[in-house]
């Protein structure tokens, strides 16, 4: 037991390193590479395309897809080892995620070798960006319960609909989208996949402005908008297995520096020694100590569970289930920290000042941001259904939208 | 046993809902919310109209002559519309300092003013990051200036008059000061609830007037944050039972998986805990008003109380509505972060609850409450 | 807003008390009433008899009965009154309570008046003691999936099953008891309600032991036991609506003294002052203070709570909805408690000797006890089932289990 | 990355496992619990055979040679069949107080029957109600004679040797002691887990050795603890798993309302709080394993982390077990309280989840790990 590369991993890693040695430069201390939530600008896109494609060129543009594909054809522990090097240097934030961890597996699987040969080599080098559009307003955890209309036009299909929570829709050149093409059929069975063009007439995107002020996300608005039939990747009423694909792939990443706030542990540890509770630094104090402790052993938790998960992809196996139980316990332990920071901070910590407040108000920024990391990807509910049916193997609820024609079911 | 409120009192209280939901809808605390007004000024006079501000003070100097009981309620009312209006610092903070310190000239200038709505008075206490009042009170009273510099002072941008916590002679004293005189410096910073407006205040030499005696300085700024504490816990409970009343409508009325999400254990026993909170809370903020009515020598415990249980079922009642809405709760365009702003802001007034929590224990060791 | 009595409670109030003066001596300081579960030797309950026979014959036996039933007819808050002052005197302790509480009520409402005429008065006067026989092994939380049944035979009924958490069932005379008489039918219509000699062949009793090493409960098996149908209470398969009245009079007391180590929030401050902690008395740790801050507020919420019932009940009202809180939350808090009770004693905290322990070891016996107060009467899960169901009104689950034969219900 | 155990680990785990599931059913567990012998003799002397208690000791003095990664996948067996055994006491304890303490003529006398299991060693530590240690110590070592009186010493009522945490001018050190020697009263007393013997042992000038040198005594005390509490954690940890298993094995055969109660979300959303906590723990006990096997410098904080988390979740997951039980969980005769009796009883040792907080705070300050 240790926490060392193995011989293979190492070779991989020194590989790696000499590579961006030699096209990047490390990050100052301090530096943080800012998440495609945060930067959009028309400039970082450029630099950004032009990385992926610098790294296409070179083999580390995916490192984990097959060879045959443009992939590098390598394992998911060197995908890890290439992301913490990657990381260590200021490179442009990464707007490829959803394409190459999301779509492009998914048109690997099910696409056809005409529509692969038309999407994955640009999305491989980064000259097309893309974009997910599954979620809508009314179904929230219940994803299925999806009503974007599709309906076949001749050599088209049209789209009519709403979209939520779509990050990058504005700058992405195409999406994945589930539509409905028949109600009269049970929910999962009247679902189609199709890639949608966002430039194309009737796509309209519109930010959403989230609690925290910013708008990192979209709606977006299906108004007649055409999707040609060459387009789709299902069969016709077969797109929630293609869905299912998708998410099977889908990173329970909440987007890199985009968790509000920037602050951590160790800046709680350190507003804690500088503050006064009744007399002495609070960090004196019992109370808090056990709350410090609560987090430092939640966090180290979490990262041993990761070091395992990492460990099993290692020695080529699943990773086992620890992996579920991550957003779970960071997102909650997020917006209690958060708020003891406000705490701490006494009448101040109600301000959002930046040269008042501790840390530029970075705790009352993630004490904002916290309630979407309760939601976004699953809610908490949601994970504890999840490990409790999924890993756990708990039976689940009875079920009365399963098995009755979509249109039938209750709505309220 | 009579431990809940009058007929009377409830008719006042229906009243006052009545004109909150119509003069303060969520939409229009939203106006405020989203331009740069400091608060709702036409709520404010028609609050005025009600006799809100003057609702405990007796009608010699234009009070209404009700009582806390009646206040409390009002109090209660204001939070359930998380109305942005300067009722706490003026009303609970403000004129309850005057009425403590029992000044006859000072009472007779200001209380008719404060009774009208006329003159908005606030409370100025923190100075830095961290707990404030005690060793960490540096702003000064000398020979009637005061010097010094005061943050996160809720409504320090329009208050008239300000009670400010400052040291003379070693000893901590409230001091009255109008904020329109000379020596003043004020502007106004970024809220954490943009509702509620706060500002920092410089005072270079203002001319000041210490409120009480020297010695008894300390012990009345403790009894003026106890009654306000009481107050403010009313507000605070009012927001938190809207919380959850409005978790309950949002969970009845979304269905996910073909049926009312409210149907779900994981939401209806969440909607249980909020539910029980608020009530616990309300019992103890009965309590609170009952010992405040009555001057009752437990309402140093009372106000523990009050506010440890409101303080936290507010946060939790407005964390847990907007979980329970899920992505849309997570929209600026949704309410929801209206309450979890409000909950944060006014969680960090006057103490946290775990200052309040120890003062709890403190004052158990000495207290014959059972 | 007051504490006090009205004129008319403070005059009923006195009248008590000078009835009780004259016979009955007050507590010694410290002295408290044992529960009916504590103890049942013949004495004490010989003791129990004459005494409750003594309030019959004075007219206090049963406040809120009709005065057609040989009750006083007075309010709830009387009852409640006349409950305060009994309990300051030294008094046997009460075993009557589920005939006059539950029994009584539901015989008053569906019995024949020759059942009531053969049952009541001796009710009353404490000549025969009533215990209650609905809880089953397989039943739980889902109180109507029971299965002791009952089967027609001429002029009797044979009845076969077993009955648990029955207190008392080993002195006393009568019992109610809900049977199944149709598992044809769905679940809550197959039910029939009886009153069972509990002497009578084919009763037996047996005690349970709990975690806390006591046995203040009993499983009750029917083995051909024979119920003559005039001891029958409600229509044949009528038997779940009777139940509910019966379960409508139900007080969610865990009986008295019961709750195990006798000790309370002083106790634990008291505690949480003699001991260390890091080289302090622990009472003066923010964390120990914390804590004890959380268990008084909720006690005292928990006690003003009360009194809003006893309002409602003194003017008359039916108390709101806040007393469905109550067991919820004493019973978790009476475990954490209790926990921190035995973490503050270090490693004497893990000892049952009376000797080393502090308080009698009263906090290891609380904490034993904590369980079954989680659990009796309703879990806390069942708990916030109610609350959220019939307090909020929130909506049920689906139920698979409400319209078909109570014999098609799936069991595992 | 190669943060687990290995195959030849687990292998070892397995056998275990299979060893204890053959010899230490919870029907063997109970016939100590419900007896008043004080230890599975059977079972210790099967352990024996295993290696179990030598597993970390080298062949030389009779051990199996294994290290610390395999004697903590054996405590977590140990702990999944709450086994009636001395191991925590004598294993994890005295025999690494010896081990540290490095006296070649006491290791060579001890360490022989230690390992075979021929000798019962304990640690004992607490004087009387409250937080042990440091200035509760009255048991004083003069001139080779301990006197004092220790309580709640596990097994201290057929230990054979004692390490006896006492006072020394001044310091406080580890001493031993033979509890079969002259000057030594014991007697069994009252215990939470009647599996678990716990005896009140007087010394009265009872010959005695100190361990170590006077001046580093507390070290070696706080060493012993910390590498102790790795090793009772994976016992905790063991446990708590074996809650969780039993829970969900209870909720998928129970049914209510025609379903299994494990498919209402009540139930299934505390399993998945019990899963979460055991795997927190787990992480972090394998931390701890690997800080003791490569006597990392991270080990007083990885003994934080690996304890305080398996404390939290033995007793969660022991609570709310027997919450999923329901009625039948409160009875003597299901196992509910054989493992929350066990959890108290272990959450008490060593000093509490509460303890270990503050050492891990205080920790932190001074070391480096991130």
């Amino acid at each position: 037991m240790d926490f060392d590369d193995t011989p293979d991993e190492a070779a991989f890693r020194a590989e790696a390193v000499s590579w961006l040695e030699k096209n990047a430069e490390l990050k100052k201390p301090g530096e943080k590479t800012a998440g495609g939530l945060e930067r959009d600008d028309p400039d970082t896109i450029a630099a950004a395309k032009a990385w992926q494609a610098r790294k296409a060129d070179a083999g580390w543009a995916c490192i984990t897809w097959p060879k045959e594909y443009g992939g590098r054809g390598g394992t998911s522990i060197q995908n890890v080892i290439w992301g913490q090097e990657e990381g260590r240097y200021a490179v442009p934030p990464n707007m490829f995620m959803i394409g190459l961890g999301m779509a492009g597996p998914t048109l690997m699987a099910h696409a056809t070798p005409e529509q692969q040969k038309r999407w994955l080599p640009k999305m491989i080098r980064g000259e097309e960006i893309w974009c997910q559009l599954f979620s809508e307003p009314a179904a929230g955890s219940d994803l299925a319960n999806l009503r974007t209309s599709a309906v076949r036009d001749g050599d088209d299909w049209i789209v009519n609909g709403q979209k939520i929570w779509t990050s990058g829709a504005h700058y992405c050149d195409w999406g994945i989208v589930v539509t409905r093409t028949d109600p009269a059929v049970r929910k999962h069975a009247g679902l189609t996949y199709f890639v949608v063009d966002m430039k194309s007439p009737g796509v309209a995107c519109r930010p959403i402005k989230q609690i925290s002020g910013g708008a990192n996300f979209n709606e977006v608005f299906f108004n007649d908008a055409r999707i040609p039939d060459t387009q789709r990747i299902s069969e016709v009423g077969n797109g929630w297995a293609v869905a299912i694909t998708t998410l099977m792939n889908e990173r329970s990443s909440i987007g890199g520096g985009g968790v509000g706030g920037g602050v951590g542990f160790r800046d709680l540890l350190d507003l804690a020694s500088s503050v006064e509770l009744d007399g002495r630094p609070a960090i004196e104090d019992g109370a808090i100590q056990e709350k410090m402790a609560d987090y430092y052993v939640r966090q180290k938790g979490l990262q041993f569970t990761s070091n395992r998960a990492l460990t099993a992809l290692s020695r080529g196996e699943t990773p086992g289930p620890g992996g579920s139980i991550g957003k779970l316990v960071a997102a909650k332990m997020r917006q209690e920290m958060a708020a003891l920071a406000m705490e701490l901070q006494g009448e101040v910590g109600g301000l959002l000042d930046t040269q008042l407040t501790a840390d530029e108000a970075g705790w009352q920024q993630a004490y904002l941001w916290a309630p979407g990391m309760r939601i976004a990807g699953g809610t908490d509910e949601i994970m504890r259904n999840i490990i409790a049916e999924r890993v756990l193997r708990l039976p689940p609820e009875p079920r009365i939208d399963k098995e009755v024609a979509f249109r039938e079911i209750p709505t309220g | 046993m009579n431990f809940d409120f009058s007929e009377e009192q409830k008719l006042l209280q229906k009243a006052s809902r009545d004109f909150l939901e119509a003069n303060c809808t969520l939409a229009r605390v939203r106006e405020i919310f989203e331009s740069d007004l400091p608060y709702d000024e036409a709520l404010w006079k028609g609050a005025a109209e009600m006799g809100w501000q003057g609702a405990a003070l007796p009608e010699s100097v234009g009070g209404a002559g009700f009582g806390y009981l009646e206040l409390a309620l009002v109090a209660e009312e204001v939070g359930r519309a998380i109305a942005a209006i300067p009722f706490a610092p003026s009303v609970y903070l403000a004129t309850e300092a005057l009425l403590l310190a029992d000044d006859a000239a000072i009472n007779a200038r200001y209380l008719p003013g404060l009774a009208s709505g006329d003159c908005i008075g606030t409370f100025a206490l923190a100075e830095r990051v961290g707990q404030s009042g005690g060793s960490n009170v540096e702003t000064a009273l000398s020979r009637g200036k005061l010097t010094g510099r005061k943050v996160a002072v809720p409504y320090g941008d329009v208050a008239d008059i300000a009670v400010v916590v400052a040291k003379q002679q070693g000893k901590v004293v409230p001091v009255l000061v109008e904020l329109t005189g000379a020596g003043i410096k004020r502007h106004a910073v970024e809220s954490f609830d943009p509702a509620v407006s706060q500002a920092t205040i410089e005072f270079e030499a203002a001319p000041a007037k210490r409120l009480g005696k020297l010695a008894e300085g300390q012990g009345l700024i403790e009894d003026v944050r106890d009654r306000a504490a009481i107050l403010l816990a009313f507000e605070q409970l009012g927001s938190a039972q809207r919380c959850l009343d409005i978790g309950i409508e949002f969970a009845r009325q979304r269905y996910a998986f073909g049926r009312p999400i409210a149907s779900f254990q994981a939401i209806k026993h969440k909607l249980a805990d909020m539910f029980t909170a608020v009530e616990l809370a309300r019992s103890n903020c009965y309590y609170g008003a009952w010992a405040l009515s009555t001057n009752s020598e437990e309402l140093p415990v009372a106000a523990c109380l009050a506010r440890i249980s409101a303080s936290e079922a507010f946060q939790f009642c407005a964390e847990e509505n907007l979980q329970i809405h899920g992505g849309v709760g997570f929209t600026w365009e949704y309410d929801c972060h209206l309450f979890l702003r409000r909950a944060m802001l006014q969680g960090s007034m006057l103490g946290t609850a775990r200052d309040w929590k120890r003062a709890l224990i403190r004052r158990l060791a000495t207290s014959s409450v059972e």
